[in-house]
């Protein structure tokens, strides 16, 4: 049995577990930069999408300025390919993070990456919002943050955790493109150990351990999904 | 690591892209152990820029991916920063086909597969140069406007070096790095050209580059002393054949 | 002394070309410590009328006046806090799903200076009253629709208002909740002095609970005053109907074939 | 002869431990061309019964029969075919916020082998009996509580059935308006033999309106008969207090201070 | 102005409007593999998401191992990276678009690339549908396809039209990474040509084309989702 496998995934042993460019290795740098940077761009793309939703023109404190600015930023942060954002913050990310290489530098890049295509998914969760509700929570003199608190974000719960997913997982997705400053990672096995070098094996694993991750994410969330929505 | 470095340094950290000399270079690194006692470790990357701008801003001790030609054109546009500190090897790019058996016999408008990053698309042309496809204006790295003859009006479909393996089925001819060629097993057969090697192939010599202010640093010399064995010539003999030649005592006619 | 004075108030509403304006020059005074009804057909603007008191509706134009101060000058700040102290039931409830029907009551009471214990006596005290000690710890989609609007009737009152407005509060529920609910009401309103404007259709709530009655048709009131006079002697054709409809429908069953 | 038949209906909630289900072994005949209201607490269930009928809500034990075909055994093609003969007119309205007034209305009608002539005539008609014209493309955010019941009544009437259930379909709307739909459903019932099944707190809606009566309370069904006799003849508490508070909420007003 | 110009961006200059390798060149490469696999892939998305919603346990038509298997190829789509997508549906491209290099080649892997993307977003807009609209639709007999038309998508309509926007501008981005098989565009052009060979003026003027593209997308999106919205 040890032998068959042996014999045909020879490239998966040769890399092994652990070491440089093992599976483990690059599992925990997915690990690693997945969460690292959903966490900064988490918080980033919940506070533009709120911005975003509280300076509209039918928002809580309407402010056309504001909104073009921060509807504007997202935009940019959307138009602007991975490779080039990795580029253009690389100052921001030597300034935070005392590097621009590997798995920590990545954290910068990957969530300036992901949390303009949050906030744009915040924004269309909190739109979705009863407005009767904002008005009843008004009525009783809920402040601001009240209503961001108990409304929006409570309200919306059940659908921020759907769209955590789906971002999370588009988050897992971007990993793959940390590997242009060595940041390793599961994807970049598989392009480049796995693709680039004809190895199907190490590739296919890649591709399943990234699957793995993936279904846990989405069961997660559907999970929690269910959980919180009444 | 931010490069601090003294003579005393004992961990250096090298840039590669891509995978496929990972095995080469934890031999080197052994040999850097015992002979120097110092650690290499490597850094992989999937672009050919980002290593260069992390030698600069110190994030990266040395880096061994770009041949002589890929640092003079990098170094132009970025204030002479880096500089190389030792040769590694010379592979001779090649043409393959699926269909045909020489480049002769390639038709009018045919296909040809070109790498689309610049340094590799410029020695793709200059190959096509030499074999008397096409005729280039003089210029460092040719790109596709440098084309000044074009009888066979051929087609170039600018691709990822790493596709053009599996683009070979789609156009009559591909334009294929070495390891690229290696790693798909693509039989030594279906090359239908290959890069000479001669006075200019000198541009094309694969280096170990440093940071300008850190060339001299004693660590990096011992780490190209230690690439620079026999036993590196040997792994280049069984791993890559005659396809990837040690180019530290080279001769070039 | 009036605590609530609207003056000419006007709510237009982006419509169909040639549509009637919801609220169409309406003045209106309520006296601190009554309780006054508003009835009147449906889509007749009544809804809307007593939004542009809390200014859930800005007027179009128009004076909003509670207890002498023009709400529609005050900082964002200043109208928060005046809310505080104007409950109000929603005609579609309007409760927060994913709070539980206590944690909805407590709502209001967010930013009040009573200690977790005294907040929690006084929901306690709110779903006896309403009935609803057995669903404290439903949600929303839990419930039928009367302990929906059980439910807003506690969360409009845990602040204690000073104003209660209520829209249709009593429609989804049945007579004996109903009976309890505004015993409630009248309760607070001669013990602490609530003043009370209630929306309804049910003519038997205006009789048994309020002391000013307003009629309106097409976004104006076209009657107002004390609820025996208006019920003795209505000026209007359309309050003589409400009030004799409020007796007993009458149906006039054709002959039935068995 | 019963057009509809409930037999031992159970209908649990999954809930806090120890609530009572919300429909508990009811059974109930309805005879074709009947009236037949049902009133009760908020909460007893009522809702829940009558969505069990055209298996909106399933039962989780029990017999459903109409027109002496088990419901829980059809196909969901013929379940269908049957619904189109159910309308029903929900307490929420169910609206489709993204058609107009006129759409939802012709909603129903989709399947209909009428020509669009006649379709729209249909919804033409409909829309004057519930006295929507001018509202007729308005989107369902533009209208007051009480239109959008309107649309709902309108919406269920559309397929022509032969059952119409109807949860609490008056309560949002004002005497004179009641009084018009519960002409329309007594002209309906009375010249096409329309059986009305109606949900309602207003018992002088039911006294006008309907010939049988069941009276529900955490569940089950407490009292049942013709409503003269069981106006007249109160056997249970509940239904003594209703038809006693229908005459009229009694409240006796503490003195005022001025 | 002319020679100002000329001199501080002559790269752009250079490689012009029209020609193999012009900006015009790049932006109608864009917008035709944006356009083409946005079409393949809106459609695929919305079957799966609708999939997704109506064989759901608490759907219109449950059905457990349907459900799983949609549930899955989302996922597994989702999991691939995109440049492994390339190479693993190239025998499909290759049938159906008779080559495997090229913008049309590149339509393929881009749709199957954005549609569990889109597919995910669209079954969180289903789901966030009132149920008490889908019981009305039933109670007077409407089909399950009256119900999917009348109920879920137009009623889902100003949510959908909003994650479209948000689709369609991540399908954009993903162009960028169709240069990997000659398709050209202007992602490319910014990577290969602005950045990889220091010509900084063609790099920006690439992005900025692509974000004026994404600025029309996001305005369009916002105008019909407004515009739908009732
Ligand atoms: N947001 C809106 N846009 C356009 N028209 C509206 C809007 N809200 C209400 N209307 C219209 O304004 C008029 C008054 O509505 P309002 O809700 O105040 O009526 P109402 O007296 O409360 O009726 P009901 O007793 O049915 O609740 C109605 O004709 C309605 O169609
Ligand atoms: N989805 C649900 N989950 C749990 N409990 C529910 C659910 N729907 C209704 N209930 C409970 O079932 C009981 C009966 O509800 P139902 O809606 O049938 O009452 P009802 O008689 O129609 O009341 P109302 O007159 O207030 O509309 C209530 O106690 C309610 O809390
Ligand atoms: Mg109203
Ligand atoms: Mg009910």
């Amino acid at each position: 049995m040890f032998n068959w496998f042996n014999l045909h995934f020879q490239n998966i042993m040769m890399l092994g577990w652990g070491g440089d460019s093992g599976f483990g290795t690059a599992l925990s740098q997915t690990l690693y930069m997945t969460i690292g940077s959903a966490l900064i761009g988490g918080i980033l793309g919940l506070s533009f999408g709120l911005g975003l939703v509280l300076t509209a023109a039918s928002g809580l404190t309407p402010h056309a300025r504001w909104f073009k600015i921060l509807d504007f930023c997202v935009s940019v942060g959307r138009a602007i390919p991975f490779i080039i954002m990795v580029v253009v913050i690389s100052p921001l990310t030597q300034l935070i993070t005392q590097t621009t290489i590997g798995p920590t530098a990545a954290l910068i890049p990957l969530a300036f990456g992901i949390f303009p295509f949050f906030a744009r998914q915040v924004q269309v969760v909190l739109l979705s919002i009863d407005p009767g509700k904002i008005e009843a929570a008004q009525s009783y003199g809920a402040t601001n943050w009240d209503i961001i608190w108990d409304v929006y974000l409570r309200e919306g719960r059940a659908e921020l955790i759907r769209i955590s997913t789906v971002s999370l997982i588009s988050l897992v997705g971007l990993t793959a493109m940390a590997g242009v400053i060595g940041a390793g990672g599961l994807g970049t096995t598989a392009i480049v150990t796995g693709y680039q070098r004809f190895q199907p094996d190490v590739m296919w694993l890649a591709t399943i351990l990234l699957l793995t991750l993936i279904l846990i994410i989405q069961f997660s969330g559907d999970y929690l999904a269910r959980k919180f929505q009444h | 690591p931010l490069t601090s470095v003294s003579a005393a340094q004992k961990t250096v950290t090298v840039g590669i892209v891509g995978t496929s000399e990972q095995d080469l270079w934890k031999s080197v690194a052994k040999t850097a152990k015992k002979d120097a006692g110092i650690t290499v470790k490597t850094k992989v990357f999937t672009d050919y820029n980002t290593p260069n701008k992390a030698l600069v801003d110190g994030s990266l001790d040395l880096n061994a991916f770009q041949h002589a030609n890929f640092l003079n054109n990098w170094n132009k546009s970025n204030n002479n920063q880096l500089q190389a500190i030792g040769k590694t090897y010379l592979t001779p790019m090649r043409v393959y086909a699926n269909d045909i058996h020489a480049v002769k016999d390639l038709k009018a408008h045919a296909q040809i597969a070109i790498p689309n990053d610049p340094t590799n698309e410029g020695r793709a042309l200059t190959l096509l140069q030499t074999a008397g496809i096409i005729k280039l204006k003089k210029s460092a790295l040719p790109t596709l406007k440098d084309v000044k003859e074009n009888k066979l009006q051929i087609k170039f479909k600018e691709i990822a070096a790493d596709q053009t393996p599996s683009a070979l089925k789609s156009v009559d001819a591909a334009i294929i790095n070495a390891n690229y060629a290696q790693e798909a097993h693509l039989s030594p057969k279906k090359a239908i050209y290959v890069e000479p090697i001669n006075k200019a192939s000198k541009q094309w010599i694969n280096i170990i580059v440093a940071n300008k202010k850190q060339a001299k640093n004693k660590a990096y010399q011992a780490v190209v002393q230690a690439y620079q064995t026999k036993k590196t010539e040997k792994y280049f003999k069984t791993t890559w054949g005659d396809t990837q030649l040690p180019a530290w005592n080279i001769k070039l006619k | 002394m009036s605590l609530i004075e609207l003056s000419h108030i006007n709510v237009d509403f982006k419509q169909a070309p040639g549509s009637v304006p919801a609220v169409f020059d309406v003045s209106l005074k309520i006296n601190r410590g009554s309780i006054f009804g508003i009835v009147g057909y449906s889509g007749a603007g009544k809804s809307t009328l007593v939004r542009t008191i809390n200014l859930l509706q800005r007027p179009t134009e128009g004076s909003v006046k509670v207890n002498d101060v023009e709400m529609t000058n005050l900082s964002p700040q200043e109208l928060r806090l005046k809310r505080q102290k104007i409950g109000m039931i929603f005609q579609h409830f309007n409760l927060l799903d994913e709070m539980t029907v206590q944690q909805n009551i407590l709502q209001p009471l967010k930013h009040s200076t009573q200690s977790q214990t005294q907040k929690h006596a006084k929901v306690q005290q709110l779903l006896d009253l309403v009935g609803l000690t057995a669903q404290a710890q439903n949600y929303p989609h839990q419930l039928s629709g009367g302990q929906k609007q059980r439910v807003a009737i506690a969360r409009a009152l845990a602040n204690d208002p000073d104003i209660l407005i209520s829209d249709e509060a009593t429609s989804a529920l049945d007579p004996k909740t109903t009976q309890q609910i505004l015993e409630l009401l009248n309760h607070l309103n001669q013990t602490l002095g609530l003043t009370i404007l209630i929306i309804t259709h049910e003519m038997q709530v205006i009789e048994a609970l309020a002391d000013q009655v307003a009629i309106m048709e097409k976004g104006q009131i076209i009657e107002t005053g004390s609820v025996a006079n208006v019920f003795q002697h209505p000026k209007q054709k359309l309050t003589q109907e409400f009030i004799t409809l409020a007796q007993g429908f009458s149906i006039s069953k054709l002959q039935r074939t068995p």
